[in-house]
């Protein structure tokens, strides 16, 4: 028990992306799909900038000199997790775009419906 | 640029290329001097001692190199090319001849190939070539059989590729001088008697080698696909394939018990094949795998002498072989006619082909002057030697009486089968009304000049043991293979037989059968059994699984798997959800296996 | 086919041909018997082959043995010449 | 001179990536291949330039620093044998492709979209170098992305020939993104226990802990484990190795012929790659094979991979698709040969890098020539065509001789080595598979070849014999993988060069 309270904002990310997972699994709406592929991303980004969280730390930023101890969060997740955020936005854009053709050229985004269709296209 | 530079199986691989640019005379003398060409360079290679060396992978190929068992079969092996194109010259069979080319270069290659790799390159160059020669006999299942009998041997192919990789790598690590060299596994045949990883490598190289050579459970391929070439394309077929088989178990495997086994049972399946076949062709390949069980014999017992006599008896079946089926090929060009139930009564109009027949018939029997008997004589003295002298070391031996008395057996089988049998059917029994000539003089010219050899190495076996391995042994033979005593058994057995023939000739009726035989198995039983047990099998499982899924929550995991069949389902992983979940599961294990083992 | 087809036996040729072969066959157990065989296996105590007329003999039944053992896995394994083709 | 010398590493990756940018904007159209072109080609300049450096060096590496800035807080790129061998690879592949798309790409995708194509293709090729250079293990996972993004485009632009393009497509954007993810949760674990980004520094700082396991006090064990699993499912998917190759076959299948070809010759090369770089520099071979038996895994998938990849490429009547699922089995023997961890396995991995780039790369340009005269690649569509296109349907045959392994050919080379490597292990039943999944590789490949020359065409359609500009790339590449079969020396060199290297860097 201690190890899931002490963990508890890991175990959050965890279930974030759990959730996501689930959603690319079991839906079949391929937009369905892409919006838990997001979740999913997001879980990570939120695991990722956690690391860096030191408690009672604050922002990165140079204090007076002199001042106590600065104890301040790794700013480094940030940063890294903000390039993580457009890779992000460019994925979305990317499926998204192709699922716009894919309704073009199927009339439906619906994977179970195309895979049928496809099915008994012989392909 | 000396001779000794080039290669002989070059000569014919240049023939393959050059022979489609002449046409006519022009065609003929070019393809009738090729082979002498090389049979010329064939021997300044072997007088002058072959040594090329090429550098493959940080070792060395050695293209040509003379074994001891080369010169003769380099010397057939050209005769038989010349010989094969004598008799198809009549006939334009372009594609046929080059392939011949190509396929006799394999073989010419093989003969003087110095490692694995060269040796191996070769033997696929003749399944190649083979297999064309198959596909241009343009018969009823040429194609089908052509497509059986290649993959036969690239199976085999493959696991002489596997053979001679894991032993080249096996000596590699031991540090050997020469990984590559293709001679003798005498080390591997002393730990014979074991099967395990560390001499697979020399059990598949023995497989690939005995696929070609026809033994069980593969012999069937030789009657199955031989057949289905054209009246020369057989002639051809006969003479290489086995034949190089033989050469490569006689260099690498001399001495291994196994192929006494696998000889006796060769023997003796050819005979009882044959006497069943109606196909007189067929009937024939049969005949050739009970030779080539007399050379297994021979390779197997291992002795000096009857290393000599399995490489005579290769040369004088080549000989005889493509005599018969030559004769054989005549009858089915003049008549077209190929069952022996159809033919009879031909002795008035094919007389030149009946004694060529006849000629041969009695060579493959080994009849008493002609090159049979002075070959296959050799190996029957070699058991009984090799026997004494473990009766004198107190070795158990009895195999070897065994092997004697089977080997006699099917001696006097194959006359009945190939010689008596034939003949009757096709010369004599009733008129089939059939009054067909004798055929074009090319052909006549090429069955008068191989029934000249028979009857040559029957007089005088002085020429052929001088080129043999051994030859001091083989000198040593030749002084007693025309006793008294060795010539009654011949006769003595072999009339008989032939008695036994016409008692029985009652219930020798010919219809139109084949025989079951063990390729049965993949030809009907697998095929059958994939499709009416296998396969509803795996559909019941499938409606299982499809069962499982449905019951799932969420349209996307339930519907992943739409309708297909099991078959289709493999291969066609589009849903994403499948592969995901494969994610999830590979992500666990690998997370098992990081947590789980490092504490075991 | 031209006239009927002649069974052997009918012509004085074929009648030729048939004395001849029984003549050869006698000469050769004529011979048989005045040559002296070596037993093969003599170290093994086997001396069936050093009998006067053994190869005839032995020519003979393997002749009858082996089409005898043909013909019945004919019985068995006999199948029309366009088995294969069925499929 | 000199600072276009000194600045290759850096060179090699901007290169593409500006001029990519430049080519999505110029308006003239069929400038955009030219562009493609000239950039591929000094590309592949540099990369010879790069190995021949590095192999001059003593120590067998080339550092360079982005920026000047020092590695643990820049990012920094190093070259040794390994990537400048797949370097090379990658920018070799890239030229002759490109060299061949012209004409194929403009029969497959719409005029106007050309230059957004070959955009899109430079940026491929960006990220491919990228992952190759960089010695960073996040600058690692954006150049990840840089390739699979424009991928997934290149992939959809194939939708004018069949729609089953699309779905492929964002079949591909789903399951590379995972993977893609998966590996940067495996960074974030490794950065929640070093503090490092940089390869080498997460490689030095491990140490320490590995010291720790086994004491009274280990430190970040599950930290470090976990993130090894979830890097180590993320780059399989990266690699297509068995069971995770779900993305791959259609979106070979159905993508351009060109991008296909690209794709199958060096993208899952480069996914190699990054799995070899994180085993052997960033894990260490001792702690991911020695301790945790990463190498059991991968045995048990490469295996399965081989056969399974090649049991399933019999049952294709698609030939690309045939084609990929061989590249699935294909991958299973590079993986077989890291993950038996000698000498002769890591060569024999580096050489199939190689040497199937090449041939599979060469195969995958026949079946576009195929596409280009015929319209299809199903085995009704090749049907016969010996006799119309010999020098193509030659080439194909060659090519496939390759995958068989036939000696003389430098699929034959690979498999020597792996097997060697199989045997010095005692892994005979590894052995076994290699040997196994090459007669399964002869019966695919004997379908195909039988039906391109004994297959009878119902359509008399006059086909010809494809332009030049398609047939010379083909032929280099399938000449070449004949050529690298009988002298062998080049390959083997740089490939033993890279196992020492690899071999050298001990945890």
């Amino acid at each position: 028990m201690q190890i899931v309270l002490d963990y508890y904002n890991y175990w959050a990310c965890i279930l974030i992306m759990m959730i996501g997972f689930y959603g690319i699994m079991a839906k079949s709406n391929l937009v369905k799909k892409v919006i838990s592929l997001a979740i999913f991303q997001t879980g990570i980004l939120v695991f990722y900038i956690s690391t860096g969280k030191i408690d009672g730390g604050t922002g990165p930023v140079r204090v007076a000199d002199g001042a106590a101890e600065a104890v301040y969060s790794n700013p480094l997740p940030h940063a890294l997790m903000l390039t993580a955020i457009v890779v992000g936005v460019s994925t979305m854009a990317v499926a998204l775009a192709i699922i716009v053709n894919i309704r073009q050229a199927y009339g439906t985004i619906d994977e179970v419906d195309i895979e049928t269709m496809e099915h008994e296209r012989g392909e | 640029m000396q001779m000794t530079d080039l290669p002989p199986a070059a000569v014919l691989f240049a023939g393959a290329l050059l022979l489609p640019l002449f046409k006519g005379k022009w065609r003929f003398a070019v393809a009738l001097a090729l082979p002498l060409l090389a049979l010329a360079d064939s021997w300044a290679v072997i007088t002058e001692g072959g040594a090329s060396f090429i550098p493959f992978m940080g070792m060395t190929l050695q293209p040509v190199h003379v074994h001891a068992a080369t010169p003769v079969f380099a010397t057939i092996f050209c005769i038989m090319l010349a010989g094969g194109v004598l008799f198809s010259m009549n006939d334009d069979r372009r594609v046929e001849l080059t392939a011949a080319f190509v396929y006799a270069g394999g073989a010419l290659g093989v003969a003087f190939a110095g490692d694995l790799v060269t040796m191996f390159v070769f033997w696929e160059v003749m399944t190649l070539g083979s297999t064309i020669i198959i596909w241009s006999g343009r018969q009823n299942d040429s194609y089908g059989a052509g497509l059986r009998y290649f993959g036969m041997h690239a199976l085999g192919g493959v696991a002489l590729l596997m053979g001679i990789i894991i032993v080249v790598t096996q000596r590699l690590h031991e540090g050997a001088a020469d990984p590559l060299a293709f001679g003798h596994f005498s080390a591997m045949v002393d730990g014979w008697s074991h099967l395990g990883w560390d001499n697979a490598g020399m059990w598949l190289i023995l497989v690939g080698m005995l696929v070609n050579a026809g033994a069980p459970p593969f012999s069937s391929w030789i009657p199955d696909a031989y057949p289905e070439g054209s009246t020369s394309g057989t002639v051809f077929l006969s003479a290489f394939t086995t034949k190089t088989a033989v050469f490569t178990l006689l260099v690498a495997f001399a001495g291994v018990e196994v192929l006494i086994y696998l000889g006796v049972y060769m023997a003796i399946y050819g005979v009882v094949y044959g006497v069943n076949a109606n196909n007189m062709r067929r009937l024939l390949c049969y005949s050739l795998v009970n030779q080539v069980g007399f050379m297994l014999i021979g390779i197997g017992v291992g002795t000096k002498l009857s290393i000599d006599g399995a490489a005579a008896h290769a040369f004088a079946h080549i000989v005889y072989k493509a005599l018969l089926l030559m004769a054989t090929g005549s009858v089915l060009a003049m008549t077209g006619k190929f069952r022996l139930g159809e033919l009879g009564g031909l002795y008035r109009t094919m007389p030149v082909t009946m004694w060529c027949l006849i000629i041969g018939g009695l060579s493959i029997s080994g009849f008493p002057l002609t090159s049979g008997f002075t070959s296959k004589s050799m190996v029957v003295q070699a058991i009984v030697d090799e026997s004494s002298r473990m009766a004198a070391l107190g070795e158990p031996h009895t195999y070897l009486i065994v092997t004697w008395f089977l080997f006699q057996a099917a001696t006097a089988g194959v006359f009945l089968d190939a010689c008596v049998k034939l003949t009757w059917f096709i010369f004599f029994q009733k008129d089939s009304g059939l009054r067909p000539p004798d055929p074009p003089w090319n052909m006549k010219a090429a069955m008068i000049a191989f029934a000249f050899i028979c009857i040559l190495l029957g007089v005088f076996p002085g020429i052929l043991y001088q080129i043999l391995p051994y030859q001091g042994e083989a000198a040593e033979y030749a002084k007693v293979v025309y006793s008294l005593e060795h010539v009654m058994v011949m006769l003595g057995m072999l009339g008989f037989s032939g008695l036994a023939f016409f008692l029985l000739l009652p219930i020798l009726k010919r219809g139109s059968y084949i025989h079951l035989d063990i390729d049965w198995i993949w030809r009907r039983f697998i095929p059958r059994f994939w499709k009416e047990v296998l396969l509803p099998l795996l559909q019941q499982l499938d409606n299982a699984q499809k069962a499982i899924l449905e019951s799932l929550p969420g349209r996307g995991m339930r519907d992943a798997n739409l309708p297909p069949p099991i078959a289709r389902r493999m291969g066609n992983m589009w849903a994403v959800s499948v592969p995901v979940f494969l994610i999830v599961l590979m992500l666990l294990v690998y997370l098992v296996v990081y947590f789980v083992i490092p504490t075991l | 086919m031209s006239d009927e087809p002649k069974t052997p036996g009918t012509s004085n040729r074929v009648l030729i041909a048939w004395l001849v072969g029984a003549a050869v066959l006698v000469a050769i157990v004529a011979v048989d018997y005045t040559v002296h065989h070596h037993a093969h296996f003599a170290a093994d105590g086997i001396d069936v082959d050093a009998m006067p007329e053994f190869f005839p003999v032995f020519g003979l039944v393997c002749g009858f043995v082996l089409v005898l053992i043909s013909k019945t896995l004919s019985i068995a394994l006999k199948r029309k010449d366009t088995f294969y083709a069925d499929d | 001179m000199e600072l276009i010398r000194h600045n290759l590493p850096a060179l090699i990756v901007v290169t593409p990536l500006v001029i990519g940018l430049l080519t999505s904007i110029i308006g003239r159209r069929g400038l955009g291949w030219w562009m493609a072109m000239g950039t591929t080609a000094a590309g592949l300049a540099m990369s010879v330039q790069l190995l021949v450096d590095v192999l001059a060096q003593g120590d067998r590496t080339v550092e360079y620093l982005m920026g000047n800035w020092p590695v643990p807080f820049g990012i920094g790129y190093s070259v040794d044998p390994l990537n400048a061998t797949v370097l090379l690879i990658v920018s070799l592949l890239g030229a002759v492709i490109t060299l061949y798309a012209r004409k194929s790409v403009a029969s497959e995708v719409p005029a106007g979209k050309l230059n957004f194509f070959y955009a899109l293709w430079l940026f491929c090729i960006t990220g491919l170098l990228g992952i190759t250079i960089t010695g960073d293990a996040f600058n690692l996972y954006v150049l990840l992305e840089i390739s699979s993004l424009s991928t997934y485009t290149l992939v959809a632009m194939g939708k004018d020939r069949n729609r089953r393009a699309l779905t492929a497509a964002v079949n591909y954007v789903v399951l590379g993104s995972i993977g893609a993810c998966f590996y940067l949760v495996g960074v974030a674990y490794l950065y929640m226990a070093t503090g490092s980004l940089n390869i080498a520094d997460i490689a030095e700082r491990l140490q320490p802990i590995y010291a720790s396991w086994g004491t009274e006090a280990p430190i970040y064990q599950k930290t470090v484990i976990t993130g090894f699993a979830f890097m180590a499912v993320g780059l399989s998917l990266k690699l297509a190795l068995f069971p995770l190759h779900g993305w791959l076959p259609n979106a070979y299948t159905y993508a351009p012929s060109s991008v296909s070809a690209l794709l199958a010759s060096t993208a899952t090369k480069v996914g190699a790659y990054a799995f070899i770089r994180v085993i052997f520099t960033l894990m260490g071979v001792g702690f991911a094979f020695g301790r945790l038996h990463t190498d059991v895994a991968l045995m048990v998938c490469s295996g399965a991979a081989i056969l399974v990849g090649s049991w399933l490429a019999i049952r294709q009547t698609n030939v690309k698709k045939l084609l990929a699922y061989s590249s699935i089995a294909q991958i299973g023997y590079i993986a077989l040969g890291f993950a038996l961890a000698n000498k002769d396995g890591i060569t024999a991995s580096v050489i199939h890098l190689f040497n199937h780039a090449l041939t599979k790369g060469g195969m995958f340009l026949a079946l576009g020539i195929v596409m280009y005269r015929v319209g299809g690649t199903r085995l009704s569509d090749l049907r016969g065509l010996g006799r119309k296109l010999p020098i193509t349907m030659g080439a194909f045959t060659a090519g496939g001789l390759g995958l068989i392994g036939v000696p003389l050919t430098s699929g034959f080379i690979s498999k020597w080595y792996l097997v060697s490597a199989c045997l010095e292990q005692g892994r005979y039943e590894l052995a076994a598979i290699v040997l196994v999944g090459s007669v399964l590789a002869l019966v695919y490949v004997w379908r195909v070849v039988e039906t391109i020359y004994f297959g009878k065409r119902e359509d008399e359609v006059n086909v010809r014999e494809a332009p030049a500009s398609m047939l010379v790339p083909t032929l280099i590449l399938v000449g070449a993988s004949i050529y690298f079969g009988v002298d062998s020396s080049f390959t083997t060199h740089i490939a033993g060069e890279a196992a020492d290297f690899l071999l050298k860097v001990k945890p």
